[in-house]
């Protein structure tokens, strides 16, 4: 028996000698990074061939654009220096800053935009994005920082389009060259990329040559891929992390408590619905959409599931410019439902199926307070979980569903968020007023003619709910408290560190 | 052939039949890549979900995807599909992601050191632990070992990885900051997932160590042992250990596999690029092409294994030849 | 006498099953075998392990078809049944192993276990539990067991068990293979008595398959002797008792215990003995065949001839 | 062989006779006592074989593995006697001391090789392994000496039978080689458990034959074995038949296989069948042996016996010499009875 007990100690002490063999010896030390969480791996950072946000959110510090959304969502001036529209709204001349460098060294001219917008168009680069930039009849580079697109026919959206991340200006010297854009991007931006390890890291140092002086402040960018949202807010609370884009609400509490830690609310440019399939029995019923509606208590929802927010009563987010206030239309009123459903004859005996997005928890938890409250008024819901692609495939796609819940992503032009709509669009709501107030607005270039055309739209798609309107949610950042100048650029979710600095 | 006998005897008795021993299981690896990869081809276009949607996003116009789906061949017959994708594997073409482009082989090799050593770190650490306390627990039975033992295996069948992945952080990177919470620059940032993989595999281990050897040790050539007046420590490491090692050597082999398995999940939550994710990540997205390179380079892998195993069990256990 | 089995040219061989082989090693375990057994009478076949004798009674008994040859019972060749056909005679054979362990379904009271062959061939089912008694009364076992478990048997009673099962399908034809070879002396010699009796009172006939010269001796009426698959020597068991011929059989003979450290017989090239003109007991080419020569009265010798 | 070494082991060798006396041992379970041995006494000489005799669940190889001091205790419990080698009572050594005695001066054979050699270690190891722990060989040394005994228990192939493993050698060589394993020390006694049982008659007469030869080689005594009385008619010098625990008869093989005394011993003798009794039927012996836990009182023997009478189931028979240590425990020796 003692041989054994001394054979189990030498055992444990080889152990802890290998281990601790291990932790040794890896430590070293150089320029304070910034340790970003981001919560997936971008698929690429060729910013034309994807939609995916994780990829924007990355290559927004590589790459510029035209022109980019202010803080308040308002497009001003980037790498065009200012930007002239014909009086039809077909030629859009842009007038390029002068002496901006690519991180390679080649000079930014007008040469550059037409190919990086030529590479759009191109078939075989496979953009998803390519379609939106098919109204371009021609490009002209008078000269080496004039540019001057003609459309097919008026755009009221192009603007946003070249203030959009895919529409990012490569080198030409480059695109010619057939560079490998999707791990290697080249571009004007404050950062540029060192090194990406896939699923795991992005890292980003300082471009010394960025044309907006003084800028950036950081040296170094860390976008470590942490997929696990508990871990990222362990990382913050350890001072691993220095900023966690979103925080479930479950943590905030704890990180309140924190000293290190301060925590910020922004409103997201986010649309929380709950879609109903106006296309299916009893929904295609306005009395029994409309007692949905006042069955739910919309501020709830978003302060449980989503962590705060505040409503908007139609299909247009908080903080556009476009939006307009509906929220009085359907307030929370359940004896007002259950009159309204006792009118359209519907019980428990007709069954609603609820899809919900698995992978997104807090759709799912929001979706099971809906289940709850349209229980309350005597409705028959069934949960059921699916996951993305198959919501988008028949959700969202092919209409097979009667309720879902989702968050739709407010557009930096409105005709993105409410092109469709009125014309069967997933809800397959039919409105020919709505279709054609929409349609008419995304050829009107005049903010207040534009203005009024939504106003309207809007309105009946408030009164004739296709949906739950709940709001927008809140989201928190939560940061160390040494890191301060973190924007976040409204309605396209992306990250932008330039103002960014330790203190 | 003169001298040589025992476990390597087929090997080294001609070549030929070495290598044509080689080539009946290179057939047999090919058939079940054809077997497996079949069924994941047509298993994964059958649920529903399509990779143009999403590489599309969800505000792409009809027209959008449509050729998206052209450009990812998902828009002729799933034969055409099939057959094509048939064509492209035999010259060991798994052809580009869907949704990054990049193509599924370098996806893959990138991936992979970082799964196989977190995997065998796994295996050495649970190998570490499990057999010598397997071995103490059926040598000194209901004494502290086994009991400590047993409860340790409880313990490992019962605690799931995601959980103990996430108490080792909390712990050894948070509370003691011992070692990283993210990251793979080090070896350092392996060392707690694999003792969270590797945690379960070594109960297992523990376990049928421990039952092999409590069965090897009743056997009747122990009792000869005995009489011959062999002292406890032969008859145990000489003579029982090693019979009992060939039980354990398999489903050490099995327990390797199913690493690659757990491997998912641990590198979910410590945040690892590995195969894991990768292969999670191809599913969600239905990014088919890697989806099925990642199920055949599973079951390439898997094929190593056994056979690496059956390599080791000839060399324990001189009744099986290689032949 | 009657003839209730023949076997004409049986041979069984056992196929390597690879995909891709260097070598065919099929194992020819059964080697052209031809024997006649005679109505109530016991056959005894003895030979070394693994010398083909489980196999040969697998193939008779059909639960191994040979790979060729006839078997004829009572003048009907069996492969020619269909399996309706077949089902009913093989119910007219049975056979009792070695081990009764393997026999008896450790999970089953024996009179589940003795239910089961009645009921399997319709047997009247008022009269099932009469049967049982009686079967079991036959064998010396207490119809009071009738509701335990084998494992509360000894071997002994356990083997009767299985015979009596076997009785309960109404046999005329017994294979019995080292029924008594796990038994103890005093037991075995219940045993075999039990089946000498058995065997007159039902007109059995008995395939007895032994190492046991001595038992075989004893029990048949005629013996084969086999060795390596093939029949070596074949006569009446008295014939080959006072005059074993072949060198085998003289081998084995001369090695059965009792005998007081007698020398193992070893035969040189030049044994002839009781051989007729022309033929050897060695093969003269490696690939020769091997023929059984009748030397008169039913003895017959495995022998080569020497010219092709 | 070293002569240093030789020298060292002749001084061992006085010790001329292994003795049993009175050997008691039950087996615990519980609440239930098993009484496997009541008393059994029997004398081994070198260069001799004593066969003891008997029917399973008699009490045989319990006896073995008692002298061997492989009895696992408890749940074995030895209650009295002694095991005599030369000076020493082996009952009353350590632990230590009896592995020391194992294999070196009493060794064993088993009944089936295949399952008492170790499947993974070529023969080599498993002989050698004991020379050099017991006689403190060198490795090369105790290869040389193994290539002699392999020679001795008559396998050719030297070299390349030491490299093989149990499972690429046939039954007898198997059988050899734990021969080899056991005489490889050249102890002074050799118990053989049932070593032919499991081998086909021509062998099992080959492996007989070198038992007795090198018997008379190395002057061995032997303890053999056996429940078949025909293979002990062959070997024994003495035979002793062992009933539910206790020795009933023994006697040389002459005088026993001529002239058996106790009731069971001849019923044993008519129980086996062979040619000559052809047509007859067999003696048998009702009932069956006794589980160790139920030995019926008085005479053990006396519910099967014919000539059974009130005293043999009230008090147990003493065991009488007859004269030449012819003994039998009965309390009608000699009397006949009509079957």
């Amino acid at each position: 028996m003692r041989k054994t007990a001394k054979f189990g100690t030498v055992l444990v002490i080889l152990v802890l000698v290998i281990l601790m063999g291990m932790i040794s010896g890896c430590a070293k030390k150089e320029v304070k990074p910034l340790n970003f969480a981001l919560s997936g791996n971008p698929d690429t950072l060729d910013p034309q061939k994807t939609s995916g946000t994780l990829t924007f959110q990355t290559v927004k510090s590589i790459y510029d654009t035209l022109a980019e959304p202010d803080e308040n969502g308002v497009i001003v001036p980037a790498l065009a220096e200012s930007w002239d529209v014909s009086a039809d709204s077909l030629t859009w001349t842009f007038h390029l800053k002068k002496g901006v460098k690519f991180h390679n060294g080649d000079a930014f001219t007008s040469a550059d935009v037409k190919a990086t917008v030529k590479r759009m168009l191109a078939e075989e680069t496979g953009s998803p994005h390519n379609k939106e930039f098919g109204i371009i009849s021609s490009m002209d580079t008078p000269d080496e920082l004039t540019i001057v697109f003609k459309l097919s026919s008026p755009q009221a959206s192009f603007l946003a389009s070249m203030a959009s991340g895919w529409s990012a200006i490569l080198p030409k010297s480059l695109i010619d060259n057939g560079h490998d854009f999707d791990s290697l991007p080249v571009g004007t931006g404050p950062f540029t990329l060192e090194e990406w390890v896939r699923d795991s890291k992005v890292v980003l140092t300082k471009n010394e040559d960025y044309w907006m002086k003084g800028l950036p402040k950081l040296d170094k960018i860390i976008l470590n891929i942490i997929p696990e949202s508990s871990i990222q807010v362990q990382g913050l609370i350890s001072g691993q992390i220095d900023i966690v884009f979103i925080i479930d609400s479950d943590d905030i509490p704890m990180l309140k408590a924190n000293s290190d830690v301060k925590l910020e609310d922004n409103l997201t440019a986010l649309i929380m619905v709950m879609p109903m399939n106006t296309g299916v029995a009893p929904l295609d019923d306005l009395r029994v959409r409309q007692a949905i509606n006042y069955a739910i208590d919309k501020q709830k929802i978003l302060d449980i599931a989503y962590g705060g927010g505040e409503p908007i009563g139609t299909f247009m987010d908080r903080g556009n410019a476009y939006y307009k206030d509906f929220t009085d239309l359907y307030p929370y009123n359940p004896e007002k439902a259950k009159q309204l459903l006792k009118e359209a004859g519907v019980g428990d005996d007709v069954e609603l199926k609820l899809y919900l997005p698995q992978n997104y928890a807090l759709h799912v938890k929001a979706g099971e307070m809906y289940q709850e409250m349209l229980t309350q008024v005597g409705l028959n819901v069934k949960i059921q979980l699916i996951d993305w692609s198959t919501w988008i495939s028949d959700v969202y796609r092919a209409s097979k569903f009667d309720l879902t819940v989702i968050g739709h992503t407010g557009k930096l032009d409105p005709n993105g968020t409410l092109r469709g709509y009125g014309e069967g669009k997933y809800v397959q709501w039919m409105n020919a007023d709505a279709a054609s107030l929409i349609k008419e607005a995304a050829i009107t270039s005049k903010y207040e003619d534009r203005k009024a055309l939504y106003d309207q739209a809007l309105e009946i798609m408030a009164k004739e709910v296709p949906f739950v309107y709940l709001g927008s949610s809140y989201r928190t950042t939560g940061f160390r408290t040494d890191v301060s100048g973190f924007r976040i650029t409204p309605n396209l979710d992306t990250f932008d560190f330039r103002w960014t600095e330790f203190k | 052939m003169g001298k040589l006998t025992g476990p390597m005897y087929g090997i080294l008795r001609g070549n030929m039949e070495f290598l044509l021993f080689l080539f009946r299981r290179f057939l047999r690896l090919l058939l079940t890549i054809l077997i497996i990869s079949t069924i994941i081809f047509f298993v994964i276009r059958v649920i529903p979900g399509d990779p143009a949607l999403v590489v599309a996003g969800i505000d792409a116009s009809d027209e959008d995807i449509q050729a998206i789906r052209a450009r990812l061949g998902t828009d002729v017959p799933v034969a055409v599909q099939y057959g094509r994708w048939l064509a492209d594997i035999v010259r060991f073409d798994f052809g580009e992601s869907m949704i990054s482009g990049a193509s599924v082989n370098k996806l893959i090799m990138e991936r992979f050191p970082l799964t196989l050593t977190l995997a065998i770190l796994g295996i050495v650490l649970g190998i570490i632990v499990a057999i010598p306390l397997g071995v103490l627990s059926a040598v000194h039975r209901w004494s502290f070992w086994d009991y400590f033992g047993m409860v340790y295996s409880q313990m490992g069948m019962a605690i799931p990885s995601f959980w103990l992945g996430m108490i080792l952080l909390l712990v050894f990177a948070v509370k003691i900051p011992l070692f990283p919470l993210f990251g793979s620059d080090s070896l350092k940032n392996l060392i707690l997932p694999a003792i969270a993989l590797g945690f379960a595999r070594a109960a297992v281990i523990l376990r049928l160590t421990r039952a092999a050897m409590v069965e090897e040790l009743s056997k009747e050539y122990i009792i000869t042992a005995r009489a011959k007046g062999l002292t406890n420590r032969m008859i145990r490491y000489k003579h029982a250990l090693r019979n009992a090692m060939i039980a354990v050597v398999t489903v050490t082999g099995i327990q390797f596999g199913y690493m690659l398995g757990g491997a998912i999940i641990v590198e979910q939550v410590f945040s690892l690029p590995g195969l894991g994710r990768l292969f999670l990540y191809a599913i969600y997205q239905r990014d088919f092409p890697l989806i099925q390179g990642g199920v055949v380079f599973i079951a390439v892998i898997f094929s190593l294994v056994n056979f690496a195993v059956d390599i080791i069990y000839s060399l324990l256990n001189p009744k099986i030849r290689i032949s | 006498m009657e003839k209730l089995i023949e076997l004409k040219n049986i041979n069984k061989v056992f196929k390597s099953h690879k995909l891709i082989s260097v070598k065919k090693d099929d194992f020819v375990a059964v080697d052209n075998v031809s024997l006649d057994i005679k109505k109530n009478t016991v056959f005894g076949l003895v030979g070394e392990s693994g010398c083909g004798k489980t196999t040969l009674a697998r193939s008779v008994m059909f639960l191994d078809p040979p790979t060729s040859g006839e078997i004829l019972f009572d003048g009907k060749d069996i492969a020619s049944l269909s399996g309706k056909e077949l089902k009913l005679y093989r119910s007219r054979m049975q056979i009792v192993f070695q081990d009764p362990n393997s026999a008896l379904n450790p999970k089953m009271s024996i009179y589940r276990c003795m239910k089961e062959g009645l009921v399997n061939r319709r047997y009247p089912k008022d009269k099932i539990d009469t049967r049982i008694k009686e079967l079991l009364d036959l064998v010396g076992i207490s119809s009071s067991y009738v509701n335990r478990y084998p494992h509360e048997f000894s071997g002994g009673q356990k083997q009767r068990i299985v015979i009596a099962r076997a009785l309960s399908m109404e046999p005329e034809f017994l294979v019995l293979d080292e029924p008594v070879s796990n038994l103890d002396v005093s037991i075995q010699a219940q045993i075999i008595n039990l089946l000498l009796d058995l065997k007159d009172e039902f007109s059995l006939t008995y395939l007895f398959i032994s190492h046991d010269l001595n038992l075989v001796s004893y029990l048949s009426d005629e013996v084969a002797v086999m060795y390596k698959g093939q029949v070596v020597e074949t006569a009446e068991t008295e014939k080959i008792m006072k005059g074993p011929l072949h060198p085998y059989t003289l081998k084995l003979f001369s090695s059965a215990p009792g005998k007081n450290s007698v020398e193992l017989f070893e035969a040189d090239e030049s044994y002839r003995e009781g051989l007729p003109e022309g033929y050897t007991y060695f093969p003269p080419e490696p690939d020769s065949s091997l023929q059984l020569i009748d030397i008169g009265e039913g003895h017959s010798i495995g022998c080569y001839a020497l010219n092709g | 062989m070293p002569k240093k070494r030789a020298d060292k082991r002749a001084v061992k060798r006085a010790d001329s006779t292994l003795e049993i006396r009175d050997l008691n041992v039950s087996f615990i379970q519980g609440e239930k006592e098993a009484n496997a041995l009541r008393g059994i006494s029997l004398s081994l000489k070198r260069s001799e074989v004593h066969s003891l005799v008997g029917e399973s669940g008699s009490g045989k190889t319990v006896t073995s593995t008692c002298v061997m001091g492989l009895l696992p205790t408890p749940p074995a419990r030895i209650n009295a006697g002694e095991i005599i080698l030369g000076d020493q009572d082996l009952l009353l050594l350590e632990e230590k001391d009896r592995r020391e005695i194992r294999g070196k001066d009493i060794a064993m054979v088993f009944q089936e090789p295949a399952r008492y050699l170790n499947p993974t270690l070529k023969v080599g190891d498993q002989i050698t392994e004991m020379l050099i722990l017991h006689l403190g060989m060198e490795k090369t040394e105790a290869v040389e000496r193994a290539l002699e005994i392999l020679d001795l228990v008559g396998l050719k192939g030297g070299k390349r039978i030491l490299d093989s493993y149990p499972h690429e050698l046939s039954g007898g060589m198997k059988q050899r080689i734990m021969i080899a394993i056991a005489i490889s020390c050249n102890p002074s006694f050799l118990i053989a458990d049932e070593p032919t049982t499991a081998l086909d008659v021509t062998l099992q007469l080959q492996i007989l034959n070198l038992m007795l030869s090198l018997k008379n080689r190395l002057d061995m005594g032997i303890l053999f074995i056996s429940h078949d009385l025909r293979v002990v008619h062959d070997i024994s010098d003495w035979i002793s038949v062992i009933y539910a625990g206790r020795i009933v008869e023994s006697a040389s093989r002459e005088t026993l296989f001529a002239d058996p005394k106790h009731p069971y011993t001849k019923l044993l003798f008519e129980s086996i069948p062979d040619a000559d009794k052809r047509g007859k039927r067999l003696q048998t012996i009702p009932g069956k042996v006794p589980d160790a836990e139920n030995i019926p009182g008085g005479c053990a023997f006396h519910p099967r016996c014919p000539i059974a009478e009130e005293i043999c189931r009230t008090s147990q028979p003493e065991t009488k010499n007859l004269g030449g240590n012819h003994t039998a425990a009965c309390h009608f020796i000699g009397k006949q009875w009509k079957n």
